[in-house]
């Protein structure tokens, strides 16, 4: 047969990072992918062992720019669980705050990185221009765009006065106008639909087996948010998970536009709700103990295994990302799709390598 | 036709060729960047492309691109030409067809699947929209009784009247050639695709220069097609083309990449129902 | 932990594994923990409706743990992982990257080996050789 | 199909979104966190910042009285402002600029002498 | 001109029976070139005195026609004895309707009559000599060498190449006969030797598999036969005589056309089109200087010679039409199949097929300038098609495939090969090269037709995509730096450059040959088409620049020649692998650290063009299509 | 005259080619925001081409490990002269906050010879913009 052998990736204008595949492909239908990682590969779970508890939270921040925030907030979920802080109610609503914020920017991101990825660049263009928006709410409250570095280990860094809590609120009114002006493109037009209804369906039988996370699972039809176990603040406010039964492309690009929505409104409800109060506490003594800490990231559920022996240095730290969970749904969607839905189908897990390899 | 009048104008199509290809190129791209609420490149960027890259470091995956770009900037600037003298235009399609082929030659020369699958790609890309190009001539053969490009411009009602739906087929092809949205498949101008960039992925430096300048040549004559349907005056043919130029980046900003399969059916089933019902409606009269 | 953890040996772990598979549970992932010289913790998570359950897994490092990926596919990945940074072995991977899923030829052997392997020589950027 | 044209038609007729750099400047965020600085008059030399730091960029050698900062490894985290007793250190909302070659920031300060001295030109090649 | 015709027809004979006698290889070679050389001068004499015809009664001492009837009859006993030999019930059943219709004819029908003349040569058979004697001259030059290797390859203990040389020569001569009678009879004898001779060349290796496919090719054949034989019978009662002239210029009435249609049927089944196509793919088997000779430059262009020759008697009815139509679909069909394969000879037998097709559209559009293109298509294709198969054989006993795959490459390893080779392609689907100008007066006079015109137009893409991704991949990487001439034994370079040559010098005189050759042709019923100045084929309703456009592209070659001794000095950087390539070329680091050879294959789209999808529906409508002809005619 | 039109042409037109060597993908969106409609680095001619075989500018982003080593090198190696490299970020520069982690080599500069060095923690698109500028200005005294 007229078999093919692509090496796609690590350098692929369609892949912003360095993930590798060894595509086979016959008369370009995909029979066969392996893929190769570790072409971002740190080691910075390592890095535990010279960085103090506190250090590692600028650490963690870097695992992935684009979820920054609740990397860091996972990982001070499991340091203050372990160590019994309490946090100030100020300061979970906050956390909620820059969480969504940064799950909005990530989704836009993504949204636009898929438009391009089936070639519609205009569509790419005007959700990058929202994310702007984003991003200027970002470096206006926290003083960096992407790498806001505003968590640390007993509350947050840096406080909203109302005033930035008002045009954050204007600002977001306009972005939810825009994002809704895109909907009919981005769902129903008839070029996009075609690309991406039907392509790299998971079942939700398949979905759960594999272990799938975030979008990804409840594209497929799976009730799973992390948020609902109710951390930072999220107990305190009004929501529902975003679940499509479909399990292709279509239904996941669905699931981040109406989360994206989601994050809109959460923002309003914590901005709504948010008490007056401290916004950090003071931590004294050295953490000590196991423990396993679980957020919701834009990709999905993310899952720290923290171990401390009552050093200043962690013991241990392990860090499962949603990609590192998503991944082996590639290889299982991609096989019997056509090639030119490769780009496709990897973004629709929103692969973000530099969280699985670390 | 007189022998130096001839000289005029072959070297007024090879001159203004590629110098009018390069300007609707840096339209084209403002045009987008303004659909995308950009600022855009100025417009004589396409220009300072292919300066610098012919102004680049030679270097080749194969030798063998050397000819197939070369051949490939020949056979377009003796169609563009052959269009000037207003010959024969099945004559001035099989040579444009020489340039094509010799794109996917030089591609295929490369051990790069990128660049393979870009030149069938390519080929794929002709295989539809050739035959719709020499049914689009074969409707003004029989409008005007002649292949001549001359009888076309002696013709006195414009042919848009007569062949609305073969104008259409014909727009087809030129999106297909324009490497626009939906049918920027083997390449095109952005990078962010499957296939990197197609059959010019392993072309680089003065030869991509060229294919870049053979490509304007392949554009020109395209437009110079367009022009046929309203050959009566130069104000019509201009607002013709301008508008279809203007539909085809409005196309190319509204709408995502195909793949080949959709664009195999779906262009030859329109296409060819298209130029069927107007070849039909032609011999009836 | 604050959640159930059961510990599992080398011998019952794929028993467990499917057992809790067939109760509905999801594989999240797997956490190896060095425990000292010759000692590992590997530490399966697994998942219903976000209910968390681990099972403890405390071998030598030079046994040949069975690879669940017989039970669930999808951790072979991280069993490559474990298999990198530890040096330790699994046994029958659906996809055994026989221990280049991250490292190179030239990184040193088991990196998060703390008590046997000393942080390395960083002065010098070894030049990579891509064949192995 | 063509469910686009009416977003596309009107960023044509509208205004660019387009902010024009480096032609127009917008002033940065108040509180961004740009580049680190040091008013060695008022510092230490305590080397909390040192110990803080989470990217180690920063050595201060209180034999030799300096106070040295690698800008290429500095992560802009802010977290030495916060943990500076004297208030010495603090972060201009304006980036570093570009540079063609290695910079290292090597200050002279002294322990509990306050010298008055300009702050910023401190940069010297390596 | 006694002489010439007993040169071209007789000689052949002669030589075969001496080459099969003789067990010396240099004797035998000595015999092929020396009746190589005299059909090329004989051949080239011709030119001089056509159009000529002549009567001999008798040849060599003997009733001409005695001769002839008692040799067919000991060829259809040859066919039955096959037939029983191989256990086909189809060969047997039509060799003996044969045998006995024949009998039937000469003993009850024809009353002693002789038709005058019984060699008649015009322009049209002036070609078609031409191409026989000299095309087939060079493949008979070149099997010298390749017989040579090709049974050193196989081992054979006893040389069967006398059998060989003597089927190949006899070949010739049967070919030359053929296009010269004007007696049916003579015609019918000569295409029942043209039958025997492929059999015997298809099963010359001698395998199960070449057995099979020869008695496949036999039965298909023995079918033309007999359909021919039946056309006669009919003929002969309608008008008497079985003479190709009277039969043109008589006027038509009643069942007048079930003969000609017969006719057509018979041309149809030698020249291989569907659904009788997988004789010819089967034939594929025979060693490749058959293919070259007979299943691609003469033998089947019998069926449209003849069609050709007929075409006068039909113009301008519906019978015409029919063939026009199955022509095009014929041409558009198997370029699809051509797409879907990867062997090389199969692509080339397609090809064949397809542009048969486009011959007999030609002459079924029946219209001076669709004739002239059929003519056009008939000489360049021999050329070029003889070139690619030779081409072909080469490669194959030097990489031992035939696959387009493992050709990729083939510039680093025979660069002069694949050079022809590729210049082969290039004069298949380029201006200004002659079969292009044949497609665009083929285009230009079909284009009132519309069903044909849109099938031509379909077809045409279809055939530029198989042959550009074939010529693409011949000069694939690796390129950098010299190579070696391979070596090649010098008859073999003789042959192919001089067909590589003929390919490319003709098609720049191509406008003189038109006036030459083609426009004599035409009488009454056919108005001259094109007009030529100064190298330009020149008609009311378009143009072809030959002159000029043949000196455009020879500067664009020159220049390019030049990019390329540039570019031989440029870096050289590997392909685009993402990144990931090693020193080794062509392969790049995959997961694992393994290094692994990036491949590309051709697209063969095997789910839309593949031969088990589209061969059975492509068979139905050719059969409906023949169904109408046949039905149209009654 | 021709010299000068070559010279203003490289100028105006830097095609830029992006790898992330390894970074955390902030400078990686960074760069490409810099593509989107709000800094639209167009403006100046630049296109991301995704292919070394065409570009003039390299971007590089993130730390170098022992595995995308190989990768850079290459892709700078493919690229036709005159090219000029640009590290963005800290990682870029010197590894930033993981230069002690075991699989990380340290900053591009250490692989490739960088041309200019973009600082950041991600480097803002401003930044990023300023890099390239300068790495033009260089451009222009190495060619011409």
């Amino acid at each position: 047969m007229s078999k093919t052998i692509i090496p796609f990736g690590p350098q692929h204008p369609v892949l912003p990072e360095p993930l590798h595949l060894k595509l086979t492909v016959e008369d370009e239908v995909v029979t066969e992918v392996i893929p190769a990682l570790g072409f971002v590969h740190r080691g910075l779970e390592k890095l535990s062992e010279i960085r103090d508890f506190h250090q590692m939270v600028q650490v963690v921040e870097r695992v992935c720019g684009i979820c920054s925030v609740i990397h860091a907030m996972c990982y001070c979920h499991g340091i203050e669980e372990m160590m019994g802080i309490e946090v100030p109610p100020r300061a979970k609503f906050l956390r909620v705050i820059w969480s969504e914020l940064h799950r909005m920017q990530s989704h836009l991101l993504w949204l636009g990185l898929f438009a391009d990825s089936f070639g519609f660049e205009a569509l790419f263009m005007q959700f990058w221009k929202i994310r702007e928006k984003v991003m200027d709410i970002s470096e206006s409250t926290t003083g960096n765009r992407v790498i806001v570095s505003v968590n640390v280990v007993g509350g947050v860094r840096r406080d909203l006065n109302s005033e930035q809590i008002s045009w954050i609120l204007t600002l977001l009114k306009e972005i939810e106008q825009e994002i809704s002006a895109l909907k009919k493109t981005l769902l129903t037009d008839y070029t996009v639909t075609k690309r991406t209804v039907g392509k790299g369906v998971l079942t939700k039988h398949q979905a759960y087996g594999i272990g799938t996370v975030g979008p990804v699972l409840r594209g497929s039809g799976v009730v799973q948010d992390t948020r609902t176990l109710g951390y930072a603040a999220f107990n305190e406010l009004n929501f529902e998970p975003v679940v499509e039964s479909d399990g292709d492309c279509y239904a996941r690009t669905k699931v981040r536009f109406r989360e994206t929505l989601q994050s809109i409104d959460l923002i309003r409800q914590a901005m709504s709700k948010i008490p007056n109060g401290e916004i950090n506490v003071k931590v004294k003594g050295k953490p000590q103990g196991e423990v396993v800490s679980r957020v919701e990231q834009p990709r999905g559920e993310l899952l720290y295994y923290i171990k401390a022996d009552g050093n200043k240095n962690l013991d241990r730290l392990r860090i499962r990302t949603p990609t590192f969970a998503n991944i082996p749904a590639i290889l299982t969607m991609l096989p019997g799709m056509y090639l030119s839905d490769v780009p496709v189908i990897v973004l629709s897990i929103d692969p973000c390598i530099s969280c699985t390899e670390r | 036709m007189s022998m130096s009048m001839q000289i005029l104008l072959v070297v007024l199509g090879v001159v203004a060729g590629p110098l009018i290809g390069g300007l609707i190129g840096g339209l084209d791209r403002i045009i987008t960047a303004r659909f995308q609420s950009r600022v855009g490149p100025p417009v004589l960027q396409p220009f300072y492309d292919v300066n610098k890259l012919l102004a680049k470091e030679y270097t080749v995956v194969n030798a063998w691109q050397a000819f197939c770009a070369y051949s490939y900037l020949a056979a377009s600037m003796i169609s563009v030409a052959l269009f000037f003298l207003q010959s024969d235009m099945l004559v001035i399609y099989f040579v444009q067809a020489v340039g094509a082929i010799f794109l996917v030659v030089g591609a295929l020369s490369s051990t790069s699947p990128y660049s393979q699958i870009g030149a069938h790609r390519e080929l794929l890309q002709m295989l539809a929209y050739e035959p719709l190009l020499v049914l689009v001539i074969i409707g003004i053969y029989i409008e005007t009784g002649s292949f001549k490009i001359s009888a076309v411009y002696s013709w006195d009602k414009p042919l848009l009247l007569k062949l609305p739906f073969l104008f259409v087929v014909l727009g087809y092809a030129l999106t297909i050639k324009l490497r626009k949205s939906p049918f920027d498949l083997s390449t095109s101008h952005h990078a962010h695709q499957e296939l990197v960039k197609g059959v010019t992925t392993d072309y680089s430096g003065p030869l991509l220069g060229l294919i870049e300048i053979a490509h304007w040549y392949d554009v020109v004559l395209f437009l110079c097609f367009c022009s046929l349907f309203w050959a009566t005056n130069i104000a019509g043919m201009i607002i013709l083309i301008s508008i279809t130029y203007f539909l085809e980046i409005l196309i190319d900003n509204v709408s995502a990449r195909m793949t080949w399969r959709w664009m195999l059916g779906n262009v030859w089933a329109i296409g060819l129902t298209l130029s069927l019902v107007n070849l039909i409606w032609l011999y009836q009269q | 932990m604050k959640e159930e953890t059961i510990p599992v040996t080398k011998e019952t772990v794929i028993g467990e594994t499917a057992k809790i598979k067939i109760e509905g549970y999801r594989f999240v992932t797997m956490t190896c923990v060095e425990l000292d010289e010759n000692q590992v913790d590997v530490i399966y998570h697994f998942d219903e409706n976000l209910q968390l359950k681990h099972f403890r897994l405390t071998v030598s490092k030079d046994t040949l743990i069975p690879s669940i990926s017989v039970v669930y596919q999808s951790a072979f990945l991280v069993e490559n992982e474990i298999q990198d940074l530890f040096g330790i072995h699994f046994d029958n991977l659906f996809i055994d990257y026989r221990r280049t899923l991250y490292l190179g030829g030239e990184t040193i052997a088991a990196p998060f080996c703390k008590f046997t392997v000393k942080r390395t020589d960083k002065s010098a950027p070894a030049a990579v050789q891509a064949e192995t | 199909m063509f469910t686009f044209t009416s977003n596309i038609l009107k960023n044509f007729l509208s205004q660019r979104a387009t902010r024009r750099y480096p032609f127009e400047t917008r002033s940065p965020f108040d509180g961004a966190r740009g580049m680190l600085l040091n008013h060695i008059e008022k510092c230490n030399l305590c080397s909390i910042c040192a110990v803080k730091c989470p990217s180690q960029c920063i050595t201060v050698d209180r034999k030799a009285s300096t106070w040295e900062c690698d800008p290429f490894a500095c992560v802009y985290c802010g977290i030495c402002v916060d943990a500076c007793p004297e208030s010495a250190l603090y972060q201009k909302p304006e980036y570093r600029q570009v540079a063609e070659k290695r910079e290292m920031i090597s200050l002279k300060g002294e322990i509990k002498k306050k010298v008055k001295k300009e702050t910023d030109n401190g940069i010297e090649s390596e | 001109m006694e002489k010439l015709t007993f040169i071209l027809i007789v000689l052949p004979f002669l030589s075969a029976i001496f080459c099969y006698i003789t067990p010396y290889r240099k004797i035998r070679s000595s015999i092929v070139m020396a009746t190589a050389f005299l059909l090329i001068m004989s051949s080239l004499m011709l030119i001089r005195i056509t159009p000529f015809s002549f009567s001999p009664i008798t040849v060599l001492g003997a009733d001409i026609h005695h001769i002839v009837l008692i040799l067919d009859f000991l060829i259809l006993f040859l066919i039955f004895y096959f037939g029983i030999k191989h256990h086909h019930l189809l060969i047997i059943i039509f060799a003996i309707l044969q045998i006995v219709l024949l009998g039937y004819l000469e003993y009850f029908m024809i009353k002693e009559q002789t038709v005058s003349p019984i060699f008649y040569c015009d322009s049209l058979s002036l070609i078609m000599i031409l191409i026989i004697s000299i095309v087939g001259s060079i493949i008979c030059i070149q099997s010298i060498p390749y017989m040579k290797n090709h049974e050193e390859h196989l081992g054979l203990r006893i040389s069967r190449e006398p059998r060989f040389f003597g089927v190949m020569l006899l070949f010739l001569g049967a070919m030359n006969g053929l296009v010269l009678s004007n007696d049916l009879l003579f015609l019918y004898f000569f295409f029942e030797i043209t039958t025997l001779c492929s059999f015997l060349l298809i099963g010359h290796d001698n395998t199960e598999r070449t057995i099979r496919n020869a008695v496949r090719a036999l039965w298909m054949n023995s079918l033309g036969g007999a359909l021919f034989i039946i056309a006669l019978v009919i003929l002969n009662s309608q008008i008497g005589a079985l003479d190709m002239q009277k039969i043109i210029h008589t006027p038509k009435a009643g069942l007048w056309f079930l003969p000609i249609a017969l006719l057509c049927f018979a041309a149809f089944t030698k020249s291989a089109q569907f659904p009788f196509q997988s004789w010819l793919l089967g034939a594929m088997v025979a060693p490749t200087p058959v293919s070259a000779l007979l299943h691609s430059s003469t033998m089947v262009k019998i069926g449209v010679y003849l069609v050709l020759r007929l075409g006068p008697a039909i113009q301008g009815t519906f019978l015409t039409h029919c063939v026009a139509i199955f022509g095009a679909f014929t041409f558009l069909a198997a370029a699809a199949l051509a797409v879907g394969q990867s062997n090389g000879k199969k692509v080339l037998a397609y090809s064949t097929i397809s542009n048969l097709g486009l011959i007999f559209a030609c002459a079924g559009i029946n219209s001076s300038a669709a004739i002239t293109a059929g003519i056009l298509l008939i000489i360049f294709h021999a050329i070029t098609k003889a070139l690619l198969f030779l081409c072909v054989g080469v490669i194959e006993q030097h990489i031992e495939s035939r696959d387009i795959e493992d050709m990729r490459g083939l510039y680093s390893k025979m660069p002069v090969t694949a050079l022809i080779t590729v210049i082969g392609v290039i004069t298949m689907i380029m201006p200004p090269f002659g079969l292009l100008l044949g497609k665009w007066m083929a285009i230009e006079a079909a284009s009132r037709n519309i069903i044909v015109i849109i099938v031509l137009a379909l077809g045409s893409a279809l055939t530029v995509m198989y042959w550009a991704r074939w010529a693409g991949i011949l000069m694939s990487d690796p390129f950098a730096g010299k190579f070696k001439t391979e070596k090649q034994p010098i008859l073999t370079w003789v042959s192919l450059v001089s067909l590589c040559l003929g390919a490319t010098l003709l098609s720049m005189i191509s406008p003189w040959l038109y006036s030459w050759m083609i426009i004599p042709i035409f009488n009454e019923k056919y108005l001259q088409s094109y007009i030529v100045t100064r190298g330009i084929l020149e008609n009311p309703s378009g143009s072809f620049a030959v002159i000029p456009l043949s000196i455009l592209a020879l500067i664009g070659f020159f220049v390019s020649v030049l990019a390329v001794r540039k570019a031989l000095r440029a870096r050289v950087v590997p392909p685009y692998l993402s990144g990931v390539q090693l020193s080794e070329p062509g392969t790049f680091l995959g997961p694992m650290n393994q290094p692994v050879k990036a491949e590309a294959k051709n697209y063969y789209l095997s789910s839309i063009f593949g031969e088990q999808r589209l061969t059975i529906w492509v068979n139905l409508v050719a059969m409906v299509l023949i169904t109408m002809l046949i039905g149209g005619a009654l | 005259m021709f010299k000068k039109l070559i010279r203003n042409s490289r100028m105006k037109s830097p095609w830029l080619l992006h790898f992330d060597c390894g970074s955390c993908n902030g400078c990686d969106i960074e760069v490409l925001a810099c593509l989107t409609p709000v800094y639209d680095v167009e403006r100046f001619g630049i296109i991301n081409v995704g292919n070394p075989m065409h570009a003039d500018l390299f971007l590089v982003t993130g730390t170098v490990n022992s595995r995308n080593s190989m990768v850079l090198r290459n892709l700078y190696e493919q690229m036709p002269n005159p090219k000029i490299v640009v590290a963005i970020g800290s990682c870029g520069l010197s590894g930033g906050i993981f230069r002690e982690a075991y699989n990380v080599v340290g900053g591009v500069d250490k692989i490739i010879p960088v041309d200019v060095y973009v600082p950041g923690c991600p480097a803002k698109p401003e930044a990023i913009i300023d890099g390239v500028v300068t790495g033009l200005q260089k451009y222009d005294r190495i060619v011409n």
